[in-house]
């Protein structure tokens, strides 16, 4: 759970105002991370996911708790921070930082943190499905009631892996949720040019699975969506595959021009930015007055640069990390 | 146990295979975050190919011993993920040529998880895989791989060559907590060899001096090993004198065993079935004339199997692999 | 088209007749190689078709020509013998002989006679179709009308690389059929513990092509389906997924004892043997009588014995083929 | 052309990005079956991620230019069949640790399928890919593997070191009859050299003498060739006379050029990027000792990076790679 959850004692917030704190934090750190990437202050290969970030807040609020795993992939921050991530020990390790959560070894796209059940973050497209499979198998041996959720991307969808995965976790009866972000691109090919199913969705019956697509920005049809996933995942009924749709503002990477993207179909994602949607929403539903968004929004530009701070303070790592976790006992010298 | 059943117990023959059996049940016996998946590795599927996990799953229940459909992506991948939730996976490569498939997993991901987390996670997974040539099944079921892998940092990759041998480093593999790659010959699993005694556990990272010797070095693993030790003998009556160094692990490489070996005879030998070209005995040797500089009386000489794919045709086959009579034309040459 | 194939000027014979002369020549092939494995006149790595012997036919009849490409596996030899796979050179590769079509390095795993269309035969199970993807790409670029048709099992339908391969098919609407021969069991596995798929068929749909499951042992039905495929493919309209019921009437290698295999299916399957039933049939129709018959087994059988002492006399190939086709270039000694 | 153009031609100066453009260019210009497949190759998407096939498709058409899915199997597999059919695909494996993906098709298919059949079919397809550290992309992004596709014997490996290499070894990879890895270093892209006439071949399988010198052999290929370089003139002020060897093809190996290099000037050291154990220096530099055994004044000397995955943070990257430091070093104590 993200940091900004209130404590126990606090009266239960309505659940699209948690979807919207958490949502918020992410596009602030994303807004922030592009800034320094611009400015120069960072230097790493970064993913933004802007645009994903109410789909990433909504799966979070769905009743995945922290000792549910999570497998996701280089655009991954949004999913880290709704898990609950640390933000200076995440922020840290996309500095390359001794502090941060994989002592800067690792970097954006292996970000690893189990102790809010952020398992696994790859870099090759596809293959957290298998490592998900194994994590569900896991809870399906220990009975430890654990659900893992793997987050990937349309362009996922093609590879061997995904087919394998899916065979194998519904053969198993395994608590996973294959939660497919379908911003529409993989890199720079829309949709249609490298995926023959209408749907992807359409794919889970191949599986003897459940298979839904909805609305990934929109977080009341999307909660009932990942809920009703991790309920079939909790009662030992088996996977489900989940195609959430979403938009990709800011290109496939930091820098990328976007110019084979579809202009009307941008601005037309652009007008349903999922972000201001659901603040108006809250507004326009008064379950939080503009006084209060604001005083959330501030809160959380503090807790990002109390991060930054931290993570621009930290170290980097020393010369014998080259040594050290190759194999659990460290090589000699 | 009393005295003499011990002694029995000693002298009991098993096969190969069934010191692996005997490996993967001690360790799931041992240890219950151990489990077994593979193609076919169930009883109701024959307990695997070559009945390595052979009643497991009727002893263990199918929980533990998986049989998959035919995924070497998802095998490896699923054993990536029980061993980062600190499981200790034993994944099935029905055969290592089969591996290329699941070297994704293998290579981006178990070998790296540790290092990339910083610790924070790690990867305790054994993959067993069969391979080798000399049983006619042609190009893409007799690869000996495990090059590739000693190229990899993070990976442990060991080749057994007895039944002994076999038992105690895959039992070690097993309980190790990091990703391991156990090759196991084909045409070894019927060959019979004494039975450790139980618990036997062999350290990973070291190198075995199978037979003493004082006048040439061969260095060998898996296969050629027993080969090597009876060509050894037939020298010794000649009075050549052949100590045999069996790697046991290829990477973490035991460099010090080599060295101190050939340190002594001053004369090496590097013998593998893979093919030679950028194969395991080139770390081998360059590591001993790098090291041994001017200390050696002859050079290096490796006997491997040729540079080609490996041939269907019996005879071809045969031409194909590294031959025992080269292993002793180098020992004679290195000795004139 | 198989050597029985009569020449041009003959009179034209019903399919049904054609494909049973096809069928029975497959099975005569067949009995004799387990003759010989069993008595030890043969030593090989055998993967008996035995029972899919009608299905293998009737795809050869179904308007596949000798232009057409063929992709295959180890258990192959039905589908090679009835491409028109000349029987001395294919039963020399299999006896490892220099006057085998692969001069004995490939063996019968890796049988190879681009002459009669046989392209590629794997022993990698599902990695003949990304091969076959291949070839209806060159098609599709040289605009040579050829159809490219890939068989594998339904164990190789869980495998990455039918994914993959139906997608990509799919995307650039080749002309590739994907002939499933669904034979029940992948090794010892049976086909509902590997497959969560009700039909291997149904997986089509996630790649937006037709998928049809046809009774692969009722020739007229199986040819029905292969027609409309091979139709579709000629047309450019793209490929299709058919997935022919068979079963496996020998095990899974030569030599295993199937004591994992269902009792009364296998009862069941053998009461339906499709080359007897074939043979019934025919003559039920007046297609054939029993001298016809009796007369056309008599020259098959004739045929066969030539050829495996054609591949017995053989001499094998040489120590120096070792550097030959490693390259174009042969390596120096 | 006048003569004054010519010579404006060979002056202007390419990227290495650039130079790999023009090379397929003028490979599907003179060869219709040449054909371009990965993924988002085609200018619709941008024409690679590296823009090395930028404009092709508007050239050449998009049947000819083909972006595919992510589905790395299916593109190697696609061009292994194609290759059988007669055509020269070159298919884009995005980088390098992307081959893993692939190796099935590459190293089962591809490189045995011209042996398993006899010759009957050959496999002339190019892989070309993207890899190398230095630009902060970390543990799955950054791995030259290359000393895998050594070990295979039917596979060709190249890894040029400039432009004009890279201009013609990939132009003549394309037109060879035999599959082919070209293995492009992601941070010599935007590196500029001059331009090498139209049509350049450089023929495969040899090496390159890139500096004549008789004091110590540096053999090396790939990126670390123009640091040698730079490093060599430094050191010739000071007297030392480095030779300087781009193996240009990593197999197969042109191990005569070598060992003619170092049995002239009696001192090796091997650089290369790759991680040291197992890895392509071990081959040359057990050649080199075997070979030359008691000619050598010096033992060989591997330079190469850290035995561990590539790490993210700048800092640590740095020092996993490789260092030219150490390269001089190592020269020094060889002259020593
Ligand atoms: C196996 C593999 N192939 C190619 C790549 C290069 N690559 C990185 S991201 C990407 C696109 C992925 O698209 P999608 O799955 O839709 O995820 P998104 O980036 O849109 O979140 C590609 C092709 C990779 N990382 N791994
Ligand atoms: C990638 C791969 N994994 C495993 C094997 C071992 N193997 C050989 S045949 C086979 C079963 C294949 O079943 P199916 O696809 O149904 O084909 P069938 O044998 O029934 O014709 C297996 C697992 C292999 N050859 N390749
Ligand atoms: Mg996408
Ligand atoms: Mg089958």
């Amino acid at each position: 759970m993200p940091e900004t959850t209130p404590s126990a004692g606090a009266p239960a917030e309505h659940p699209l105002v948690r979807i919207y704190r958490t949502a918020a934090l992410i596009h602030r750190v994303d807004e922030r991370m592009r800034g320094m990437l611009t400015s120069g202050e960072l230097a790493a290969a970064y993913y933004s996911p802007r645009g994903q970030e109410v789909l990433a807040a909504t799966l979070a609020h769905s009743g995945v708790t922290s000792d549910d795993y999570l497998v996701t992939t280089y655009r991954g921050i949004h999913d880290q921070i709704a898990k609950g991530m640390p933000l200076d020990e995440l922020i840290a390790e996309i500095f390359g930082k001794a502090t941060g959560s994989c002592k800067g070894k690792g970097g954006p796209m292996h970000v690893t943190h189990p102790d809010s059940g952020v398992m696994v973050t790859t870099g090759i497209v596809g293959s957290g499905m298998p490592i998900a499979v194994g994590l569900a198998t896991s809870s399906s041996i220990r009975k430890d009631g654990r659900v893992t959720v793997v987050c990937f991307g349309d362009g996922a969808s093609n590879i061997g892996a995904f087919h394998e995965s899916l065979n194998l976790a519904s053969l198993w009866k395994l608590p996973v949720i294959f939660v497919c972000q379908n911003n529409l691109y993989a890199e720079s090919t829309a949709y249609a040019n490298g995926t023959t199913a209408e749907h992807i969705a359409d794919r889970a019956a191949g599986y003897g699975m459940p298979g839904v697509t909805v609305n990934g920005n929109d977080p009341e049809a999307a909660l009932d969506a990942f809920t009703e996933a991790l309920d079939r995942a909790r009662a030992g009924e088996g996977p489900t595959l989940v195609e959430a749709v979403t938009y990709r503002f800011m290109g496939h990477y930091f820098g990328d021009p976007g110019t084979y993207m579809d202009r009307a179909q941008y601005e037309a994602a652009l007008a349903a930015d999922p972000v201001p949607a659901l603040r108006a929403l809250l507004r326009e539903r008064g379950l939080a007055d503009e006084e209060q968004l604001s005083a959330m929004e501030q809160e959380i530009a503090g807790q990002v640069e109390h991060a930054i701070a931290f993570a621009s303070d930290s170290p980097y790592p020393g010369a014998d990390e080259l040594r050290l976790d190759i194999y659990r006992e460290q090589v000699p010298a | 146990m009393t005295d003499r059943t011990v002694r029995k117990e000693r002298a009991r023959k098993i096969t190969f295979q069934q010191a692996c059996t005997i490996a993967l049940d001690e360790a799931m016996a041992a240890d219950d975050t151990v489990f077994l998946l593979g193609e076919d590795v169930a009883d109701r599927e024959g307990g695997g190919t070559f009945k390595v996990t052979s009643g497991l799953s009727t002893k263990y229940g199918t929980d533990r011993v998986r049989s998959t459909p035919i995924s070497e992506q998802a095998i490896v991948g699923t054993a990536v993920g029980a061993a980062v939730a600190g499981m200790r996976p034993v994944a099935e490569i029905m055969l290592m040529n089969f591996i290329t498939l699941g070297l994704d997993q293998l290579v981006n991901h178990a070998a790296k998880l540790r290092f990339m987390s910083g610790g924070r996670t790690g990867v305790p997974l054994t993959v067993r895989t069969a391979t080798g040539a000399g049983g006619g099944t042609g190009g893409q079921h007799s690869d000996m791989l495990e090059a590739w892998l000693a190229h990899v940092p993070g990976l442990k990759v060991v080749v057994p060559s007895s039944p002994a041998e076999a038992k105690g480093l895959l039992l070690s593999s097993v309980l190790d907590d990091d990703p391991c790659v156990v090759v196991e010959h084909t045409q070894l699993y019927w060959t019979k060899g004494e039975a450790p005694e139980p618990g036997l556990r062999i350290p990973l990272g070291k190198a075995n001096i199978a037979r003493q010797g004082s006048d040439v070095s061969v260095i060998t693993y898996g296969r050629p090993v027993g080969q090597v030790l009876e060509l050894a003998e037939k020298l010794a009556g000649e009075g050549i004198d052949v100590e045999v160094v069996d790697l046991r692990t290829i990477s973490p490489l035991d460099e010090r065993t080599v060295l101190e070996s050939v340190a002594k005879t001053r004369r090496a030998v590097i013998v593998h079935e893979a093919v030679g070209q950028f194969g395991v005995g080139a770390e081998v040797s360059a590591r001993i004339s790098e090291e041994l500089h001017g200390q050696l009386a002859a050079p290096v000489v490796r006997v491997t199997s040729a540079n080609a794919p490996v041939p269907f045709s019996k005879p071809l086959e045969d031409k194909y692999l590294y031959q025992i009579s080269d292993v002793e034309s180098a020992i004679r040459k290195s000795m004139a």
